[in-house]
């Protein structure tokens, strides 16, 4: 796994806490802090969901979260840092966080934008939606893809 | 172990491949010039469901997604990645 | 003053607290959060500053910060929270925030950037930035704005 | 107190306009049908560094963004708005 030396894995059993990727003070040079969370909906196409299990292939997703971090901060100047769940997450819970640092807001915006379009286009992780009538299903998602596209 | 041009690899079935496949893991015995591409054929003849999304279907060693050429060697462990959907 | 009946007032007194912003559970039909915090730099145009002083013209920036959560959740239908700090802050710490809540990041991304612009274009708040050669001085800024444009 | 045809106006100077005008308020004495535009008339001859950005400035009173021909009242309080720089 891909994990850098000190920092906690980007792929964490249970729901995110937004408050623990935020509390790091802002490096002097930067401006701007742009952050995006993602977190369980109660509707999907209309059924009611519960939570969402999430799976995930560990070893290359937590090696694509760490690129995106890498290719994020090539692209835009910024600092990024990346975190996915695994397991049962519940509704209003948080299963992704970007957070990107840079000089001023343009750049900030536009990795965090990037970075989490890149991390649903190039994770290998998959939503098993759970429904109020008690069904369960994985959502049909979309081929893996490289992390280094536009 | 490997004898009569045959050899062993290990499939983890990721996401809804769980499903498709009837299995959280497999072990198959394949011919030793075995690719990827033999190995869909495999398990696509088996199950319909994970047929239908052949071409959807990404492979990986360990941290490398493996193109459908490349050669698979005894004791193997792979992971089938359906199409993805997380975030 | 145009200060909602509970909660607190969008123009505060020293630097701002991310973390309060974010405390709210997530609205169950809201799957995606966008935040934009701007943090006081250490460089404008090679001059290194030590803080920055911020003022308001209070009655008018209440009314506007308030203007810019109601029109950003017309626009965009998402929910909007908006605070920038006044007074003495040093590098690092938050003069502004915005947070949005939508069902899907597309319009959180396009909410929260469009805030923060307006907040930039239609909020009578002067920055007053302090040098590490003892000087201080105004930005020059850009002539006030409604907050009702594109 | 209004006599004369004259009234007295008070003006808070924010931002820059507290330097560029020496005061954080001032009071000024007007004919009383003066407007906006007057009192910008007549800071803008006293204070060549206004004079500079009269184009640029907003008028407010209260919450309320003024036009340049708004008549002003006794009394009445404005704010100058110089170009702002928020964010």
């Amino acid at each position: 796994m891909t994990t850098g030396n000190l920092r906690p894995p980007r792929l964490r059993p249970g729901a995110l806490n937004l408050a623990e990727f935020l509390a790091q003070p802002a490096p002097p040079h930067c401006g701007a802090l742009a952050v995006f969370a993602g977190t369980v909906r109660n509707l999907h196409d209309e059924r009611a969901v519960t939570g969402i299990r999430y799976h995930a292939y560990a070893p290359l997703a937590e090696k694509r979260l760490a690129e995106i971090e890498e290719e994020g901060a090539r692209r835009y100047g910024v600092r990024l840092a990346v975190a996915h769940a695994v397991g049962e997450l519940k509704v209003g819970e948080i299963s992704v966080v970007v957070v990107a640092r840079a000089g001023h807001r343009g750049e900030a915006f536009a990795a965090c934008r990037w970075a989490i379009d890149a991390i649903k286009r190039s994770v290998p992780i998959w939503k098993e939606e759970r429904y109020a009538d008690g069904a369960a299903e994985f959502l049909e998602g979309n081929p893996l893809r490289p992390v280094s596209e536009p | 172990m490997q004898h009569n041009g045959s050899m062993k690899v290990h499939v983890e079935c990721c996401g809804a491949a769980a499903r498709w496949c009837g299995a959280e893991e497999l072990s198959l015995d394949l011919a030793d010039d075995a690719t990827v591409e033999t190995l869909l054929e495999r398990l696509s003849a088996l199950h319909p469901e994970l047929a239908r999304r052949r071409d959807r279907l990404a492979v990986a060693a360990g941290e490398t997604v493996v193109p459908r050429d490349h050669k698979l060697t005894a004791n193997e462990r792979l992971a089938l990645i359906p199409p993805v959907s997380g975030g």
